[in-house]
């Protein structure tokens, strides 16, 4: 049995990581948007699946007429980001912005808007894609620069190229983020804002538009992601969002929330543990518990998580607000 | 014209009538304090000029011109600076990082370092703690960040919220020195404290709130010889 | 005062498509959105194109003939929503569907309480008719043989011992990779798993336990739907596993070609109970005018429906000739279902007592290397009798 | 404007007589209106109520068409939240309703008992995460797998599936769904103390997350179940589920001189049986309103600090809203099982969670009227209005893309009310008292 398992180890360590990053990616947006309002944006899968839906959209009117590879995913990535991003402004100010406004205190309000959201992106994008294309499951392009294939250590990993673009552009979209929240006026802000929004306003900051470019960042990252998702796994649908926007949550919490590069870490230890279990357990389990019981373990782990250790990995220990 | 004034102001919690129709006004160069027992609406009044909460009815007049519509951010802008109740440092960001957030509308970098430099040479302490997360800082140096964030915007008028609650006698008087200090150097200072003895010391002028209303105001030294305020809020008689 | 006025024109246009004498309809439940909506439009089509044809004859009876179409979303709960819906329509007297068995179960269940017969085109779990209920038919072959026709194939012609089995996880694919299996381990092959997976879009856990597998799997038998098998294969082909690929009706959709890639999905074998035109001499010319009327390719479900509602057609006929010209009870519709003998596109069709076609065929199929689902390599036919109820 | 109003119902009860129809109820839907909106003195609303409700059950019996049962729901409802009208008239009209004229319909249309079984299944699982969201405050959103531990509790052992894993002598006669309801109580209880202990201890929003995955996780389980013991039976889901016998019911009805045939005597019988379930799932739940318990899940849902400084336990409490809300998507789940003689997992899915929360919010969070109206609106339209709207598109109008069907816009619509409910109206269409004073003051 152990030899089994180690003799695919690498590769599941490798594939585990390409799922990571994208959970890393649409985690951040949960944390991001939940640090800065407290609030559990559901409707961030669907931004995800926006950016996905985008990429395949983009691949299939632009692969035609540019001819690299690398170009076009640079474009699908732009446009699947700005799209996305621009989706998630305009669900703060149409959804959340008006319960702010209000000034409600029940926190379920805000909340279950996001599920409303959610509900209503996911079927425009169907009804969208039904009347333009007629398709449910949509396919993105293959594009041959993206598709070429390597063998690691000796046979022990085999990648794609489309792999190492997906990690290449999640690092670097971590790198950057990293660094504007810890380096830059705007960052700066954005955490101001996330730890007392009243008295940022008194430091002449407008909160409503630093909590939309909260929205927009998030949403970019949370787009870049889909895109890369729909490159990896070649078919989405307008559900698709469900799942992954589920597991980065999960992995939000799991490193933290709020917490940036918790959200990051718990991406990555989520992608890791669902890609093992769901190779392993017909293993470990003797064939009696399938694949399918993969999703059963991430949440089972996650809650032990928040019983032992309820800030998260990286979380601090916040006080409650009184 | 007053740089600022208060007219008729009735401010809402709720249900919860808070202030009852305030008045008051600050001269250029004053510095103006606002007496009163807990929840007389003393911070109320506050965060109704910096527009943290809007007033149901009167207006907040800045330099003539009505500010009491206008969101915080806004009214920042103009030139007013507030250091609020309790602090409220932000906790995950560094000294040197609250000072910057605090003159967030700045543009200049140069500007911004000067200020810094400023606000370093009235505060030593907080240089030494430049690198470390607000958080951690001790009340007295929260209070130092507070007000040099605070300075840190340039403003015309600072309203500060109670800045000796919870400090060692030592600092409460190094504290009241630097806003003389600051007052000398033109600043013109609102200045809401519980220490009313303190507070009438160093004033030029006066108001006692009481549950939402202005029950006296003058000159502070007279005010710090009337028998109600004694009774009330000096302790004596 | 102005809302009620609104509220009244607003819903006004409802009720003019309710309410007609003389007129009989024909359901078809089948999902019409989704995941599975390209297989389920075949059947609504199908009978759609039936049911047109027949329109004249029955005009001439004295009747209009409607098709009422109904999305059953391969959902249980909608299915059976539906089928409450369509029993109190008393002008319903038959019900082509459903593509899932999993829908037709309980869905039938709710037809049999007013004995509206269905007949389908697509269901192939034993337990459709193995319930014994006198109104439900299919015309399609069952998994307990299609399974076993795909085991014998795999195992006597492929040559191949070692399978991974994969199931979608529903009523259908778990059932369909169940008998594969049974059959497959009777002749003395072996399934070195039996892997069950909801997932749609990651499948890489599933590619690397097919990698890690030992014995190495020849073959990979997959009971499920396209739209799962089709990203399933892509990702398999990217991860360089050549493993060849075997699936169900399930896959007999030309939208797999599209999701899992013409090149790649080139190869695949597949058996059917519904075989493609080019099965049917007859269905050629039905297939053209389909073609015309919904500027799609008619395809084996399609052909299917068209027989079902054909079958319901003429039981109906018989019905009403038996009825003196008058409107038929639905029991006596369903009790002609059962009688009915006839030659359809399909070939002969009668029913046994259980509800199954005395003898369905089953098809073995290779997937086109040209990218046209129409051109995909009818291997073998089979034309089998219904297993015995267990 | 008295005149009109009267007059407008008068006519729809000629019209429910002699052209009964969607058009004739749709004008009585207007009556209804003008009867609730228009400002008339309260003898005459009451007695135009009365004549409305006769007419709308004329019009029921005579063309089945359920836009009329729509009618009788907007009565009821009109009946419990206007104000000025007399108690025994409140209490005899609906009852008249519900006893009379519902089965009267049922008889002409059997989808109305199926509609009415269902409002009835979903107004008692309302109720119940209403305990849970709406009095104390815990996001539930994972609520439809009690209704699955319910229904499978049954389920099991109310066939074949049982002989899988135990000797015995499976099934089990029909009338042992009585004490299963019992123990589904106990099965569902069970499930919410063992999700609740861990999730309950979770700060607010967390705790919607966890229950959604747990949600999640039952479903699995029902899913995967069937290996390597088959408890479940998996994806191929159990059928068929034994029913009560219903000889007795079947004597009584003669006696009273309804004569029952195969396709009503079940449906009449579980119309019935839900009907009583709801009564005592209000009974509980006021009586719990007003109890201690309520009254700390209120404070709890308030403030839960304060709650805490009060000396209210918060876990054991939290607890007990939820095992009670569990406990009766339990009881409803066998009767759900029963009805449909099928179970599978796709039933029990995070729609059918979210679809239900949405009939609380639609209602009003913590008001027991506006739970059940929020579970016959969303049930009206989803098995109903937009069922009908697509068949009368795809019918009347086939050039319109069959993908713009509006019946595969549940999500759509649901997502909608939710948002739209949260902007304009939190407080729900009946709101609680409580609350609505709240959502006054800020």
């Amino acid at each position: 049995m152990l030899e089994q398992i180690l003799a695919l180890l690498p590769q599941v360590i490798f594939d585990g990581f390409v799922l990571g990053f994208v959970y890393a990616m649409v985690a951040l947006g949960y944390t991001m948007v939940y640090g800065v309002l407290e609030l559990i944006n559901f409707a961030h899968s669907e931004i995800f699946m926006i950016g996905a839906v985008v990429g395949v959209e983009v691949f299939r009117y632009l692969a035609p007429h540019v001819g690299n590879g690398f170009l076009l995913l640079l474009l699908a990535l732009l446009l699947g980001g700005a799209i996305a991003g621009l989706t998630a402004i305009l669900v703060e100010r149409f959804a959340y912005r008006p319960l702010r406004k209000r000034g409600t205190t029940n926190r379920l309000v805000p909340l279950i808007t996001a599920i409303g959201v959610s509900f209503i992106l996911q079927d425009l994008v169907r009804l969208i894609e039904g009347l333009w294309h007629n398709e449910f499951f949509l396919r993105m392009r293959t594009v041959e620069d993206l598709e070429g294939s390597v063998s690691l250590f000796g046979g022990a990993i085999f990648a794609q190229t489309k792999s190492f673009v997906l990690m290449g552009v999640s690092i670097l979209m971590l790198l950057g983020l990293t660094y504007l929240v810890n380096r830059t006026k705007l960052g700066v802000a954005i955490r101001a804002v996330a730890q007392d929004l009243s008295t940022a306003s008194l430091m002449g900051i407008d909160p409503d538009r630093i909590i939309s470019r909260t929205f927009l960042i998030g949403g970019s990252l949370g787009g870049v992601a889909g895109v890369l998702f729909a490159l990896q796994y070649t078919t989405i649908t307008p559900y698709v969002g469900f799942l992954p926007g589920l597991k980065a949550f999960t992995a939000a919490v799991l490193g933290g929330i709020g917490n940036i590069p918790g959200a990051m870490l718990g991406g990555l230890v989520l992608g890791q543990l669902e890609n093992f279990f769901g190779t392993y357990l017909p293993i470990l389990t003797n064939g009696n518990f399938g694949t399918e019981y993969k999703d059963v373990v991430a949440f089972l782990i996650l809650i032990l998580i928040l019983l032992l250790r309820p800030q998260g990995l990286l979380g601090q220990v916040v006080k409650e607000k009184v | 014209m007053s740089l600022l004034e208060l007219r008729g102001v009735h401010t809402y919690y709720g249900h919860i009538h808070a202030l009852k129709g305030v008045s008051l006004k600050v001269e250029e160069g004053e510095i103006v304090t606002l007496i009163g027992s807990n929840g007389a609406g003393k911070s109320t009044t506050l965060r109704t000029i910096s527009g943290l909460v809007k007033p149901r009815q009167g207006e907040v007049l800045f330099q003539g011109r009505p500010i009491h519509r206008l969101p915080a951010h806004q009214i920042v802008a103009l030139g007013v600076g507030h250091v609020p109740e309790g602090r409220r440092i932000f906790p995950r960001l560094t000294v040197e990082e609250n000072l910057e957030i605090g003159a967030y509308l700045e543009t200049d970098r140069k500007v911004v370092q000067e200020r810094k430099d400023q606000v370093f040479a009235l505060f030593p302490r907080l240089y030494e703690r430049r690198g470390q997360k607000g958080g951690t800082l001790s009340g007295g140096e929260q209070q130092m960040l507070a007000i040099g964030r605070a300075l840190m915007q340039n403003p015309r008028i600072l309203l500060m919220d109670e800045p000796s609650m919870g400090l060692a006698p030592v600092l409460v008087d190094f504290i009241f020195e630097t806003i003389q200090k600051l007052n000398q150097e033109g600043k013109t200072i609102l200045l809401v404290e519980q220490n009313a003895r303190l507070a009438l010391q160093i004033a030029h002028r006066g108001y006692v709130l009481a549950t939402g209303e202005i029950t006296l105001f003058g000159p502070a030294r007279e005010l710090a010889q009337n028998p109600e305020v004694q009774k009330a809020y000096l302790g004596e008689g | 005062m102005r809302k009620i006025g609104l509220l009244v024109a607003g819903v006004a246009a409802l009720g003019m498509a309710l309410g007609q004498a003389n007129v009989i309809k024909i359901a078809t439940q089948s999902p019409l959105s989704g995941p599975q909506a390209a297989l389920g439009e075949q059947i609504k089509l199908g009978a759609e194109l039936a049911v047109e044809e027949a329109k004249a004859k029955f005009k001439a009876l004295g009747f209009d003939l409607v098709l009422v179409p109904y999305d059953d979303q391969a959902n249980p709960d909608v299915g059976v929503a539906n089928a409450n819906r369509i029993i109190n329509d008393p002008d319903i007297l038959g019900v082509v569907g459903h593509l899932n068995s999993g829908v037709a179960i309980p869905s039938s269940e709710v037809y049999a309480r007013v004995g509206l017969v269905m007949v389908s085109p697509a269901n192939t779990n034993p337990r459709v008719t193995d319930r014994r209920l006198p109104n439900v038919n299919r015309i399609c072959g069952r998994d307990d043989v299609q399974g076993p026709v795909g085991a014998e194939y795999a195992f006597n012609n492929l040559k191949v011992k070692n399978v991974f089995v994969i199931h979608d996880k529903t009523a259908y694919g778990q059932g369909l990779a169940e008998e594969f299996r049974k059959r497959l381990e009777a002749l003395g092959g072996k399934a070195v798993a039996f892997v069950g997976t909801e997932e749609q879009s990651n499948f890489v856990p599933i590619i690397n336990q097919i990698r890690g597998a030992r014995p190495t799997p020849e073959l990979i038998y997959f009971g499920g739907i396209y739209s799962q098998i089709g990203p399933f294969l892509k990702q398999l082909r990217e991860r360089g596993l050549k493993t060849r690929l075997m699936g169900g009706d399930g896959l007999d959709s030309s939208e797999f070609l599209r999701l899992a890639g013409a090149q790649n999905a080139a190869g695949t074998y597949y058996t059917t109970v519904a075989g493609p035109v080019s099965a049917f001499p007859k269905a050629k010319a039905v297939a053209e005018r389909f073609k015309q009327k919904f500027g799609k390719d008619m395809e084996g479900f399609g052909i299917y429906a068209y027989d079902s509602a054909n079958v319901i057609l003429t039981a109906l006929e018989a019905a009403i000739k038996a009825a003196g010209g008058k409107k038929p009870t639905r029991e006596q519709v369903a009790q002609e279902v059962r009688k009915v003998k006839m030659e359809g596109l399909t070939g002969a069709i009668e029913f046994d007592d259980k509800g199954d076609n005395k003898k369905a065929k089953y098809f073995v199929m290779q997937v086109a290397s040209t990218g046209n689902w129409a051109d995909n390599k009818l291997i073998r036919t089979i034309e089998m009798a219904a297993p015995g109820a267990r | 404007m008295s005149a009109l109003s009267l007059l407008l119902s008068l006519a729809y009860l000629g019209l429910a007589f002699l052209a009964p129809g969607a058009l004739a109820n749709l004008f009585g839907l207007g009556a209804l209106a003008a009867a609730a909106f228009l400002r008339l003195s309260p003898n005459l609303r009451t007695l135009n109520l009365a004549l409305l409700t006769l007419a709308f059950t004329v019009g029921l019996v005579r063309s089945g068409n359920t836009l009329g049962l729509i009618g009788l729901v907007g009565i009821l409802v009109a009946l419990t939240t206007l104000p000025r009208v007399p108690t025994w008239i409140r209490a005899a009209l609906g009852l008249a309703i519900l006893l009379i004229s519902v089965p009267l319909a049922g008889f002409a249309n059997t989808f109305v008992f199926e509609l009415g079984i269902q409002i009835g299944i979903y107004a008692a699982m309302a109720l119940g995460l209403n305990v849970v969201v709406g009095m104390a405050g815990l996001l539930d959103l994972g609520y439809a797998a009690f209704f699955a531990v319910g229904a499978y509790t049954w389920a099991i052992f109310g066939s074949q599936q049982a002989k899988n894993f135990m000797a015995g002598n499976f099934p089990l006669p029909g009338e042992y769904i009585y004490p299963f309801m019992l123990i589904a109580i106990a099965t569902t209880a069970l499930t919410g103390l063992l999700i609740g202990l861990p999730a309950l201890r979770l700060r607010g929003d967390y705790l919607a997350i966890v229950t959604l995955g747990l949600g999640e996780v039952v479903r699995i389980l029902a899913n995967n179940l069937d290996h390597p013991i088959n408890f479940t039976n998996g994806p191929q889901g159990i059928t068929p589920i034994q029913r009560p016998p219903i000889d007795w019911f079947r004597e009584l009805m003669a006696a009273m001189g309804v004569r029952l045939d195969q396709t009503t005597d079940y449906q009449l019988f579980f119309y019935l049986l839900v009907l009583l379930m709801i009564g005592l799932v209000v009974l509980v739940n006021v009586n719990l309103a007003n109890s201690r318990f309520g009254r700390a899940w209120v404070a709890i849902r308030e403030d839960e600090i304060a709650a805490r400084s009060m000396g209210i336990p918060l876990l054991p409490t939290k607890l007990l809203a939820f095992m009670t809300g569990a406990a009766f998507s339990g009881v409803m789940g066998v009767i759900f099982a029963a009805q449909r003689t099928f179970v599978s997992p796709e039933s029990f899915t995070l729609l059918a969670s979210i679809t239900i929360l949405g009939m609380v919010i639609l209602g009003g969070m913590g008001s027991i009227p506006g739970a059940i109206l929020g579970a016959a609106a969303l049930t009206i339209l989803n098995l109903d209005v937009l069922k009908t709207f697509s068949e009368f598109v795809r019918t009347s109008l086939p050039q319109i893309p069959s993908q713009v069907d509006p019946a595969k816009y549940e999500r759509l619509v649901f997502g909608l009310i939710l948002v739209l409910m949260m902007i304009f109206r939190p407080e729900g269409l009946i709101p609680e008292k409580r609350h609505k004073a709240e959502m006054e003051e800020a």
